[in-house]
């Protein structure tokens, strides 16, 4: 399935905006491995998930075209 | 004072002291309000490493922003007396010694609109999705990261 | 930080959004600064047997009130690691609706501007010989007291 | 001796600015007592006493031509 992935502050310096083809990914915590082997900086990183612009509190489903956004700690104000 | 539309608090560039301006005179006709309190960042000419900061660019998860920041001000409005809370946030280039938060609460009497305040500008830094991107004068950068 | 000259804090009338703007864009060539926060006191329209307050009208024991400030001042510079304290207080009449007071406080980081600011209004409500006369819509008077 | 006496607050709606002229009184709390037998207003009220300009924090000595000022609880701000 193809899910779109954005990315922002730090992350954005390593992953660009892109549609995602991924295969045998269910949820947020797959998806969480698979990003962090095929983009090695992010094990360093503290980041979170939003789904469809939901903040990921807990392990979620993840379904075809679906949006996620990794986000670093964030440094507003 | 449960407001249901979802207001917005970007604004591009930096805040400008005449909005602030602007912003207090429109409190003049509420002549409930004996106490207002504003929180106001201001973008630092940090020096790291030699090289100075000369303007900090700030980037946003927008709309995810606005719904968080709904949450808060629905909070913030039950848990205090308030007459009116106002928050803006810049996003883009601002300058060093540009202001880029201003947090603005009012209340009958003062306290409600002291705490309000500093509880907003605490669950902002904290919670809301929006990085800072700090620009150096030789034009590297480094991610911005809240004490 | 110490100031040795005794600053006048008082100015005649209501203090105007205009004087604010300007007095934070003052700052603005400041960029070790990363936080102001500020309290404004607005008079109240407010109603007591069935009358209500159309201004109120401060008078002060000058002399004393400036240097009980000079004190505070100092007190709260080696208290906190500010940059800058400003405080101006109204005398005469002051419309409901219109600013009788402003504090002002500037630090690198958040926390002392925000405390600073918060401890300089109570000390100066509770510690300068300032007193406010409440004037009601039909001439009448009472004195202000502080809660 | 010949004293200077200022008021402010609401004390000042009953008590104007004056020469008192007293004798036999030689410190702030003699003061008071006289002050409050000859304006029955001041019992019912918290006021301090300033001193040339200071604020009377202990019973102290007055001399001829000080200044005092009565002053009600502060409301400024």
């Amino acid at each position: 399935m193809q899910i779109e992935l954005i990315s922002f502050g730090k992350i954005s310096d390593f992953i660009s905006n892109q549609i995602l083809e991924i295969e045998g990914i269910e949820t947020t915590d797959d998806l969480k491995k698979h990003l962090e082997k095929n983009f090695p900086g992010l094990a360093d990183i503290k980041y979170k998930l939003a789904l469809n612009k939901n903040l990921v509190q807990q392990n979620s489903e993840i379904k075809n075209r679906d949006s996620i956004a990794i986000m670093p700690p964030f440094s507003g104000g | 004072m449960s407001e249901k539309k979802i207001k917005n608090i970007f604004v591009t560039g930096s805040i400008a002291p005449e909005f602030i301006a602007k912003s207090i005179s429109n409190h003049s006709p509420k002549t409930s309000i004996g106490g207002h309190s504003i929180f106001l960042g201001q973008v630092r000419k940090d020096e790291v490493d030699g090289k100075l900061v000369s303007a900090v660019e700030y980037t946003a998860f927008e709309e995810l922003a606005l719904t968080k920041m709904h949450e808060i001000r629905e909070a913030i409005f039950s848990k205090y007396p308030l007459s009116c809370l106002h928050v803006h946030h810049s996003l883009g280039d601002i300058k060093a010694g540009e202001i880029c938060l201003f947090v603005f609460t009012s209340s009958k009497h003062r306290k409600p609109a002291i705490e309000a305040c500093n509880e907003l500008v605490e669950r902002i830094k904290a919670e809301l999705p929006i990085w800072g991107k700090e620009i150096f004068t030789d034009e590297t950068h480094q991610w911005k990261e809240n004490s």
